[in-house]
C-alpha cells in the first residue's frame, strides 16, 4: 500500500474528512446559485455565526460523550443572559467582567443542579433537562420580572466583541469562540480528567471499577456545558444587543445537538471529536447563511435540523454495524 | 379547612357576576397581551394601570409564556370565571378564540381587541382599540425611508413572519405607494424577506439583504424585534452611510441606534395611549356613558375626542409618530 | 511457605438480599502461588474473588495483607493494594486505544495533569514486549480478540505493579495455543514472585497450572488442597459432594422418528454449514467452549438471530422459523442460557412469568381469565415443586433454581415436541439439578426430541443419547453415548487452526 | 393469594411476599390520587372561583387532548420506548388537513387523510426505532424538528380555518353537561385500562417493557406491539390535532408548541415508570386531572405564567424520583 492511498483510506475513514468535504460541496452548490456566497463578507458573516452554536456545543459534545444529553442549554443560556443584562442595567458600577463572571458562574451552577440531579437519583438525563427546560425557563421570567433589557443598558465594550477585530478583521467573539474550543480539545485529549470523560461514555459501568468516581463527574460535565451556556449567553447579549427573557435562546438546544451529531459525535457516548464539532458546527452555520442568500424560507431550517439529526443517527448506526460486522467476518475468516 | 363545595363554588361565583354588574363596585379590568416578557406591552399596562387609578378601576394583567395561537385561551377562560367585567386582549390569533370570546361576552363580559384586531372575525369582540389607522402606516413608512435616500434607490423590507396579517396589510400599502405616486418613481423594492420576529433569523436575513444586494439604499423594518436586528447589522458591518434604516420600533429598542447615528429615526405610535383608550372606553361602556356604536364619540384626557369608526374600531392618534435624536429621551417605552 | 501469608481471609461471608451465598471463608494466599479456586457455577468462588477484589463488600469478615488489616472498599483500593481482578471478557473501553486502557483508572498522577501520549504508547508497547504478545497499542479496544483483551488486562496489572492477580474463568474462551501463552506467562508471574488466584472448570487446567486449589461447595470452603496430592475424582467429590453420576437416573426412552433436522445452517462469523438431527425421545447433547457457536446455533433455530442459509425440517418438513413465535407454533421450546436477561421478566409476578409462552391459553376469547391463569400457574407448581411465598410475588424474589423451574414450566404449557435447553442447570444448586435431570429425562421418555446445550461435561455423559461437540462455529464431532468420554469431546472441542488476533497482527 | 405465609429466616429458595397492605398502598397511582386531592383543597383555597365543576370540565377541554395521547403514551413508555414527537405529530396532521380542506378536498377526506399523515408519521418513527435499533428518545427529538418543521413549510404561519359550522367546536357539544372531548378521553381511558389490564397485548406491552430479550425468548413479537404502539401514536396524535382544529376553528403550524413536556408529565406524575415494564392507564387518567386541576387552578388565581412554568418542570423531576423511589422499595 502505497504512502498516498493509505492517506486517503485513512481521510475516508476519519468522520472528520466526510464533513470537510460536505462543507468544500456546499461552499460550491451554493456558491455556483448565487456567486456572492464565495466572497469575504460571506466569510464574515459566517464566521459571526458560529461562535454561539460552537461555544454551547462545547458543552453539549462533553455531555454527549459522557453518554447524557442536555435539552435545557436553551434556559440556561437565557438565564445567564439575562443575570448578565440585568446587571448592567441595575448595577452599572459594578465592573462589566464581573457581571459576566457572575452570569457564567450562574449557568454552571444551573448546570450542576442538572448533575446532581441525575446522578444522585439515577435519572435519564434526557427527561430531568426537559424538566429543567421548563424550570429554567420559569426562573428567567422570574428574575427579569417578565421585563426586557433594553439595548441602551447593554456596555458598549461587550457589543464591540461582535464587531471589532484585534487582527485579521476577525471578530472578538469568533477569536473567543475557537479559544474554548482549542481549550476543550486540550481538555478533553490531553488532560486525564478529559480523557475519564471518553471512559465514562465509552463504559458506563466499567468506568467505576476503574476508580472513575462517575458521580462528581457526570457533574463536572454537566456544570461545564451549563458554564459554556452561559458564556453563550453573554455573547447572545454581544451579538444582538439586548436580551429578552421570552425568546432568548427558545429551540437553541435542537440547534446545538444537530451541530454536534452532525460533527460525529455520538449519542452512545464515548466517542466524538473536537474538530468533527467545529466542523459540524461551521457545516450548519454555512447552512443556516446560504439560505436566505438562495431565497430559501427560513421555515425550512427547522426541517434541516430533524432530518440532520435524523440522518446523522442513521449513519452513526451504520458505521457501527458495518464495524461490528466487518470484526465478525474478520474473526471467522481466520 | 375544605370549605367549598362545589355547589357553594358556582352560587358564590354567579353571585360574584351578577354583583359586578351593580356599578357601585369599581369596573374590573384584565388585559391579556400577547405574552410574557415582550416590552411593547409593558408600556401598554402603564396606560391600563394610569387610567385605573385615574378612573377608579381595578386592573390585572395576565400574559401566557408563549405567542402561540391557544396559550390565550385557559387565560380568557379564568377570566370569565373570575367575573370580570372587561376582557383587553392582543390577540395572539384572529381566529382560534372565536367561541372562549363569545362565551365571555355572553355573560356580560365587554370584550376589546387591543393593539390588534380580529382581522374578519369582528363580531367575537365588543370594539378594538388600535394605535394609528393602520392604511397610514405603509405609506408613513415609505416617505420615512424616502426622505433619507433622497427618494432615490433600491429598498427592501425586513418583515416578521410570513403570514403576520398587520405587517402584510403595510407591506402591501408600501408597495402600492411605490407604484402609484410618482414622488418615489425612483425608488425601486428589491426584495421583501422575513426574520419570523427571532433575533437570530432576522439577524440572518438583514446580512443577507446587505450582501445579495451591494447597491442597497434603505431597509424599512416594521416590527420592533426586525428592526432592532437589523440595526445591530448595519452597526456592525459599519454601512450606516450607505444604507439607511427605518421601521417600526420602540425608543427603548432603538435608543442606542438613533443616538450614535447607525438610525436616524424611526416611528411608532404610542401603546402607552392605547391602554389609556382603553381603560377610558370600558369604563365608560360599563357605567353607560359612553355607547358602543359606530359614530358615536367621547372624550379622553390627553387624547381629546376619540370616534367609534367602522367596525367599532378607535384609533389612538391619527398619525406615526416619529423617533429620531431631537425628541427620543422624551419617551420611555 | 513459613512467611506471613500475603492475603489472609477470616470469617468471609456475604449476603445478598437477605440471602448467604458467601458464609465464613477462612483462607490463606501465599506470595509466589498458583491457587485455584474450584466450585459449581454459585458455590461461591466468583464472590469471594470479587470481595478480594473490592467489586463486592463483605458482609462480615476480615481480611488482612502481609499481616496487615486492610479493608477493600472499591476497586481502586484493591488495585492500590496491588489486587487486580481479570473478568473473563474483560471490562474495557471499547472506544478508547490499548495503550489509554492500560492507564485508565491509574491513581498515580493528577487528575489535571497531562496525557503523556507518547510515554504511555512506549510503556504500553514494552509491556507487550514484555508479555510477548503483539497487539498495536495505538488501536481501540473494540478490535481486539477476547484474548488479547485478556493480555490488555494482566499487562495493566503489571503496570500497576500488582502481587494477586485473580483470573476468572480466563481460558473459557481462549484456543489452546492462547491457553498455552497465558499458562505460560502466569507461571512467569509466579516466579516473580505474584500470586496467582485461578478460578477454573477444567480441571486438567488445574492440575497443569496449579499449586494449591480452594473447591467451594453452597457457599462454603470446603477444603484446600496440594494439587499434587489429589485427583480429578477426589476434587469433583468435594465440589459435588457425591458422584455427579449418583444424581441422574435415566430412564430409558423409545427412540422414534426425526423430530428436528437442520442442515447447512451457517452465519457469517458465528457458525457454519451446521447440520444434525434430534429424534423423538432423544436427548442430544451439544458440547463445546464458550464461545464456539452452540447458542447462536440454538438462537438460529429458534428463531431469535435466523440464520442466513440453511434448512430446518420439523417432523420431516420444511419451516421457516423468522421469529420465535414460528418456533412455538411448530412446537419448539427454548430455555436461555442467560436467564436473567433471557428468560426471567425480572418484575414481574411467577404468574406472568409462567404463562408468558401461552397466551391463546390464558384468553380464549381475547381476555385472560384470571381462572384459567391461577390454575396454569397452581399446575405448574405443583408438577415442578417450585417454592414460592406467592404465586403473585416478583419472579426475582426467587432462588435460582426456583427461578429455571418457572421458565421450564413456561415451556411445558405450550406441551413443546421439541426442547432445546441451553445451560440450564447453570448456577443451580445441586439438589435442584437432580430435579431437572429428572424431569429432562422423563420428558425424552414422553417422547419429546431434547437438544441439551451444557459446558459440564458429566451432566452431557450422563444423559445423552447422543453428544454433538462444536469448535469455532463448526460442528467437528457427533459422538455416541457409548463412544463418549471427556477425552474425545474435548478433543473435538478444542480448535484445530489458532484463530487469534496475535498472530495477523502486524 | 394467601395472607398467612410463614415468616421464615431467609433462605435459598425465596424471599418473602410482601404484606398486602403494601400492595395495595405503595404504589404511584396512590401519590398521584393525594397529589389531586391536595391539588384540588390548595386550589380551592387560592381562588374561590375554582371549585366549578363546569368550569373545571370547560378548562379542561384545553388540556384534555394531551390527555388522550398520553394514555396512548403511557403503553409506550411502558413498552420501554418513548415518544417525544406527538405535539409535532398533532401540528403536522392538523396542518395536513386544513391545507387539504382548503384546496378543496371534501372535510371527511381531508379528516381521512389527516389520520393517514398519523399513521405515516407514527410508522417512520416506529420504523427508526424497531428496524434500524435507534434509540427512540433521541430519535423522536430528531422528528419532532422534523414534522414541526414541515408543517410550517406547508402551512406557513398562516391561520387555516373557515371549517364549516358543524365541525368547529367539539368542546361546546356537552353530553349531559360534560364536553364530547372529555368524554372521548374517559372512554379512550377505559378502553386502554381494559386492553392494558384483561388482554394478551396488554400483558405483553408490560412484558416487552420489563425485558425485551426475555420477551423476544418467549415468543412474544416485540417489533410488532412497538411498531403497532408508535403508529397509535400517530393517529392518537392525528386525533388529538383535529380535536384541536375543531376546537379553535383553526390550524396554525405552532399548534401544541411544547405539548411534549406536557404529556411526558402528564405519564410520569401518573407513576409510569421511565425505564418500562410498569405504569397504569389509572395513574395517566389521575396525573391529566391534577394538571388540569393545578394549571386551571393557577390561572384563575391569577398566579404568574412563571410560576407555571417552574412547578410543570419541577413536578416532571419529582414525580419521577417519587416514581422511581417507589418502585425501589418494592423491588428489592
Amino acid at each position: 500500500m502505497s504512502l498516498i492511498t493509505k492517506f486517503l483510506s485513512t481521510l475516508l475513514h476519519r468522520r472528520e474528512a466526510g464533513i470537510a468535504v460536505m462543507i468544500v460541496l456546499l461552499a460550491l452548490v451554493v456558491g455556483a446559485i448565487q456567486p456572492r456566497f464565495l466572497t469575504l463578507e460571506t466569510l464574515r458573516i459566517i464566521a459571526l455565526a458560529i461562535p454561539l452554536i460552537l461555544i454551547a456545543a462545547m458543552g453539549q459534545m462533553m455531555v454527549l460523550v459522557a453518554r447524557h444529553v442536555d435539552l435545557s442549554i436553551g434556559s440556561i443560556l437565557a438565564f445567564s443572559s439575562i443575570i448578565a443584562g440585568i446587571m448592567f442595567r441595575d448595577l452599572p458600577d459594578v465592573p462589566i467582567i464581573i457581571s459576566i463572571v457572575a452570569a457564567i458562574a450562574c449557568g454552571g451552577a444551573l448546570g450542576f443542579a442538572n448533575g446532581v440531579i441525575v446522578t444522585l437519583f439515577r435519572l435519564p438525563s434526557i427527561i430531568v433537562t426537559l424538566g429543567t427546560l421548563s424550570l429554567y425557563r420559569g426562573l428567567v421570567f422570574l428574575v427579569s420580572g417578565a421585563r426586557q433589557v433594553d439595548p441602551q443598558y447593554i456596555p458598549r465594550s461587550l457589543i464591540e466583541m461582535s464587531q471589532t477585530s484585534p487582527i485579521f478583521g476577525i471578530p472578538w467573539i469568533v477569536i473567543l469562540a475557537f479559544v474554548i474550543a482549542l481549550l476543550t480539545y486540550f481538555f478533553l485529549d490531553h488532560v486525564r480528567l478529559g480523557r475519564q470523560i471518553y471512559a465514562l461514555g465509552s463504559n458506563p459501568v466499567a468506568a467505576p471499577l476503574r476508580g472513575i468516581k462517575v458521580v462528581p463527574l457526570t457533574i463536572l460535565v454537566f456544570t461545564m456545558s451549563g458554564a459554556l451556556a452561559g458564556l453563550t449567553g453573554i455573547i447572545y447579549a454581544s451579538r444582538f444587543g439586548y436580551v429578552n427573557p421570552g425568546i432568548t435562546g427558545v429551540g437553541f438546544e435542537f440547534t446545538v445537538i444537530a451541530a454536534v451529531v452532525i460533527g460525529g459525535v455520538s449519542i452512545n457516548g464515548g466517542v466524538g471529536t473536537v474538530l468533527g464539532t467545529v466542523l459540524g458546527v461551521i457545516l450548519l452555520g454555512m447552512v443556516n447563511v446560504a439560505l436566505p442568500l438562495l431565497g430559501v424560507s427560513a421555515f425550512w431550517q427547522d426541517v434541516i435540523y430533524g432530518a440532520v439529526i435524523v440522518i446523522a443517527l442513521l449513519i452513526d448506526k451504520s458505521v457501527r454495524d458495518r464495524s461490528a460486522r466487518a470484526l465478525a467476518a474478520a474473526r471467522s475468516a481466520a | 379547612m375544605f370549605k367549598k363545595s362545589l355547589l357553594l363554588g358556582i352560587s358564590l361565583s354567579v353571585a360574584l357576576i351578577s354583583g359586578a354588574a351593580l356599578a357601585q363596585d369599581p369596573v374590573s379590568i384584565v388585559y391579556i397581551p400577547k405574552n410574557t416578557g415582550n416590552p411593547y406591552f409593558d408600556s401598554l399596562v402603564a396606560g391600563f394601570e394610569d387610567a385605573c387609578k385615574e378612573l377608579n378601576c381595578e386592573f390585572t394583567m395576565a400574559a401566557p409564556a408563549t405567542a402561540e395561537a391557544t396559550s390565550q385561551i385557559p387565560f380568557i377562560t379564568a377570566q370569565t370565571q373570575r367575573g370580570v367585567d372587561v376582557i383587553a386582549i392582543s390577540p395572539n390569533s384572529p381566529d382560534a378564540m372565536n367561541q372562549v370570546l363569545d362565551r365571555a361576552r355572553s355573560r356580560g363580559i365587554l370584550v376589546l381587541a387591543v393593539n390588534g384586531d380580529l382581522v374578519d372575525n369582528y363580531e367575537h369582540r365588543d370594539a378594538a382599540i388600535l394605535p394609528v389607522d393602520f392604511t397610514k402606516t405603509g405609506p408613513g413608512q415609505v416617505e420615512l425611508v424616502g426622505s433619507m435616500i433622497g427618494y432615490k434607490g433600491e429598498i427592501a423590507v425586513l418583515s416578521a413572519t410570513t403570514d403576520a396579517p398587520d405587517q402584510n396589510t403595510w407591506i402591501a400599502a408600501m408597495v402600492d405607494s411605490l407604484k402609484t405616486n410618482p414622488k418615489y418613481k425612483d425608488m425601486n423594492l428589491v426584495a421583501t424577506v422575513y426574520g419570523d420576529d427571532e433575533p437570530q433569523k432576522s439577524t440572518t436575513e438583514a446580512e443577507a439583504l446587505l450582501q445579495t444586494y451591494p447597491d442597497l439604499k434603505g431597509i424599512i423594518s416594521p416590527t420592533t424585534v426586525g428592526v432592532a436586528a437589523a440595526a445591530q447589522v448595519i452597526q456592525s458591518a459599519g454601512k450606516a452611510d450607505e444604507v439607511k434604516l427605518t421601521g417600526l420600533g420602540t425608543p427603548n429598542q432603538m435608543r442606542p441606534f438613533i443616538k450614535d447615528g447607525t438610525v436616524e429615526a424611526v416611528q411608532l405610535w404610542s401603546p402607552y395611549n392605547e391602554g389609556l383608550l382603553a381603560a377610558y372606553f370600558a369604563v365608560g361602556v360599563k357605567n353607560g356613558t359612553i355607547k358602543n356604536e359606530v359614530g358615536a364619540t367621547f372624550e379622553v384626557p390627553e387624547l381629546g375626542t376619540i370616534t367609534i369608526g367602522e367596525h367599532n374600531v378607535m384609533n389612538t392618534q391619527a398619525e406615526l409618530t416619529t423617533f429620531n435624536a431631537d425628541n427620543i429621551d422624551d419617551f420611555d417605552f | 511457605m513459613a512467611d506471613a501469608p500475603l492475603i489472609a481471609a477470616r470469617g468471609i461471608s456475604k449476603q445478598f438480599a437477605g440471602v448467604e451465598v458467601l458464609s465464613d471463608v477462612d483462607l490463606d494466599l501465599m506470595a509466589g502461588e498458583i491457587h485455584a479456586l474450584l466450585g459449581e457455577n454459585g458455590a461461591g468462588k466468583s464472590t469471594f474473588a470479587k470481595i478480594l477484589a473490592g467489586v463486592h463488600r463483605p458482609t462480615r469478615g476480615t481480611l488482612a495483607l502481609n499481616g496487615q488489616p486492610v479493608e477493600v472498599n472499591n476497586p481502586t483500593t484493591a488495585q492500590r493494594l496491588g489486587i487486580t481482578l481479570i473478568h473473563q471478557e474483560p471490562i474495557s473501553f471499547p472506544d478508547m486505544s490499548v495503550a489509554e486502557n492500560l492507564v485508565l483508572g491509574r491513581t498515580d498522577s493528577a487528575l489535571l495533569g497531562r496525557v503523556p501520549w507518547a510515554e504511555m504508547e512506549q510503556g504500553a508497547k514494552d509491556l507487550m514486549t514484555q508479555l510477548g504478545v503483539r497487539i498495536d497499542v495505538t488501536k481501540p479496544m473494540r478490535g481486539l480478540s477476547i484474548a488479547d483483551q485478556q493480555m490488555v488486562e494482566i499487562a495493566r496489572a503489571l503496570a500497576s505493579d500488582s502481587r494477586l492477580i485473580i483470573m476468572d474463568e480466563p481460558t473459557a474462551p481462549l484456543t489452546p495455543k492462547e491457553v498455552d501463552t497465558l499458562f505460560k506467562i502466569a507461571r512467569r508471574l509466579r516466579d516473580e514472585g505474584r500470586t496467582i488466584i485461578f478460578i477454573s472448570h477444567r480441571l486438567e487446567e488445574v492440575q497443569a497450572l496449579c499449586d494449591r486449589a480452594t473447591i467451594f461447595r453452597d457457599g462454603a470452603l470446603v477444603d484446600t488442597v496440594d494439587v499434587v496430592d489429589v485427583t480429578d475424582e477426589d476434587i469433583i467429590k468435594l465440589m459435588i459432594g457425591r458422584p455427579l453420576r449418583e444424581l441422574i437416573h435415566k430412564t430409558g426412552s423409545e427412540i422414534g422418528e426425526v423430530a428436528l433436522e437442520v442442515s447447512g445452517l451457517s452465519q457469517p462469523g458465528m457458525f457454519k454449514n451446521i447440520s444434525f438431527s434430534v429424534r423423538k425421545g432423544e436427548i442430544v447433547g451439544l458440547a463445546g467452549l464458550v464461545g464456539a457457536g452452540r447458542t447462536d446455533v440454538a438462537r438460529a433455530i429458534f428463531g431469535v438471530a435466523p440464520a442466513q442459509s440453511g434448512t430446518i425440517n420439523v417432523n420431516g418438513a420444511p419451516v421457516t422459523i423468522a421469529e420465535p413465535s414460528d418456533a412455538i407454533d411448530l412446537g419448539l421450546a427454548f430455555v436461555p442460557e442467560d436467564r436473567a436477561v433471557a428468560g426471567i421478566f425480572k418484575t414481574l409476578s411467577v404468574e406472568h412469568n409462567i404463562t408468558a409462552t401461552v397466551p391463546g391459553k390464558i384468553a380464549p376469547r381475547g381476555f385472560i381469565s384470571r381462572g384459567i391463569e391461577k390454575a396454569l400457574t397452581a399446575q405448574s407448581v405443583k408438577q415442578l415443586r417450585i417454592r414460592l411465598a406467592s404465586v403473585r410475588q416478583p419472579i426475582g424474589e426467587l432462588s435460582g433454581g426456583n427461578q429455571q423451574k418457572a421458565i421450564l414450566a413456561r415451556w411445558l404449557h405450550t406441551d413443546p415436541q421439541i426442547l432445546i435447553l441451553d445451560e440450564p442447570t447453570r448456577g443451580i444448586d445441586i439438589g435442584v439439578k437432580a430435579e431437572f435431570y429428572d424431569m429432562i429425562g422423563k420428558l425424552a421418555a414422553d417422547g419429546r426430541a431434547i437438544l441439551l446445550i451444557s459446558s459440564e461435561l458429566p451432566e452431557l455423559l450422563a444423559l445423552c443419547d447422543r453428544i454433538l461437540v462444536m469448535a469455532e462455529g463448526e460442528l467437528t464431532a457427533d459422538l455416541l453415548r457409548a463412544d463418549a468420554t471427556q477425552e474425545t469431546i474435548m478433543h473435538a472441542a478444542v480448535p484445530k487452526t489458532g484463530n487469534h488476533a496475535q498472530e495477523s497482527a502486524a | 393469594m394467601t395472607m398467612q405465609t410463614e415468616t421464615a429466616k431467609p433462605t435459598r429458595d425465596s424471599a418473602d411476599a410482601r404484606p398486602m397492605w403494601q400492595v395495595v398502598l405503595v404504589r404511584p397511582e396512590v401519590m398521584t390520587f393525594a397529589l389531586l386531592v391536595g391539588a384540588f383543597i390548595i386550589a380551592s383555597n387560592l381562588s374561590p372561583f375554582f371549585s366549578d365543576a363546569q368550569f373545571i370540565l370547560e378548562s379542561s377541554t384545553y388540556y384534555v387532548e394531551y390527555s388522550i395521547i398520553a394514555l396512548v403514551l403511557t403503553l409506550v413508555i411502558i413498552s420501554g420506548e418513548i415518544d417525544l414527537s406527538p405535539a409535532a405529530m398533532m401540528a403536522l396532521s392538523a396542518c395536513v388537513f386544513a391545507a387539504l380542506y382548503q384546496a378543496g378536498l371534501p372535510i371527511g377526506l381531508a379528516m381521512i387523510a389527516s389520520l393517514a399523515t398519523g399513521v405515516l408519521m407514527g410508522l417512520f418513527n416506529g420504523i427508526l426505532v424497531v428496524v434500524f435499533k435507534l434509540p427512540s428518545i433521541i430519535v423522536t427529538i430528531g422528528t419532532l424538528t422534523l414534522y414541526r418543521g414541515l408543517a410550517q413549510v406547508l402551512a406557513g404561519d398562516r391561520s387555516i380555518g373557515k371549517f364549516p359550522q358543524w365541525f368547529n367546536g367539539i368542546d361546546y357539544r356537552l353530553i349531559l353537561d360534560v364536553p364530547v372531548p372529555v368524554i372521548v378521553f374517559v372512554i379512550i381511558s377505559v378502553a386502554l385500562a381494559a386492553i392494558l389490564g384483561t388482554t394478551v397485548i396488554g400483558r405483553q406491552i408490560y412484558q416487552v417493557g420489563t425485558s425485551e430479550i426475555a420477551s423476544i425468548h418467549a415468543g412474544i413479537r416485540v417489533r410488532r406491539i412497538k411498531l403497532g404502539l408508535f403508529v397509535a401514536m400517530g393517529v392518537a396524535s392525528s386525533i388529538g390535532g383535529l380535536l384541536t382544529a375543531s376546537r379553535l376553528a383553526s390550524v396554525r403550524y405552532d399548534m401544541a408548541t411544547g405539548g411534549e413536556l406536557q404529556m411526558v408529565l402528564m405519564v410520569m406524575l401518573g407513576g409510569t415508570y421511565i425505564f418500562g415494564g410498569r405504569g397504569s392507564i389509572l395513574g395517566t387518567f389521575l396525573a391529566s386531572w391534577l394538571l388540569v386541576i393545578i394549571a386551571t387552578g393557577m390561572t384563575v388565581a391569577n398566579i404568574a405564567i412563571t410560576a407555571q412554568l417552574i412547578v410543570m418542570g419541577a413536578l416532571l423531576i419529582i414525580s419521577i424520583i417519587a416514581t422511581n423511589a417507589i418502585y425501589a422499595r418494592t423491588q428489592r
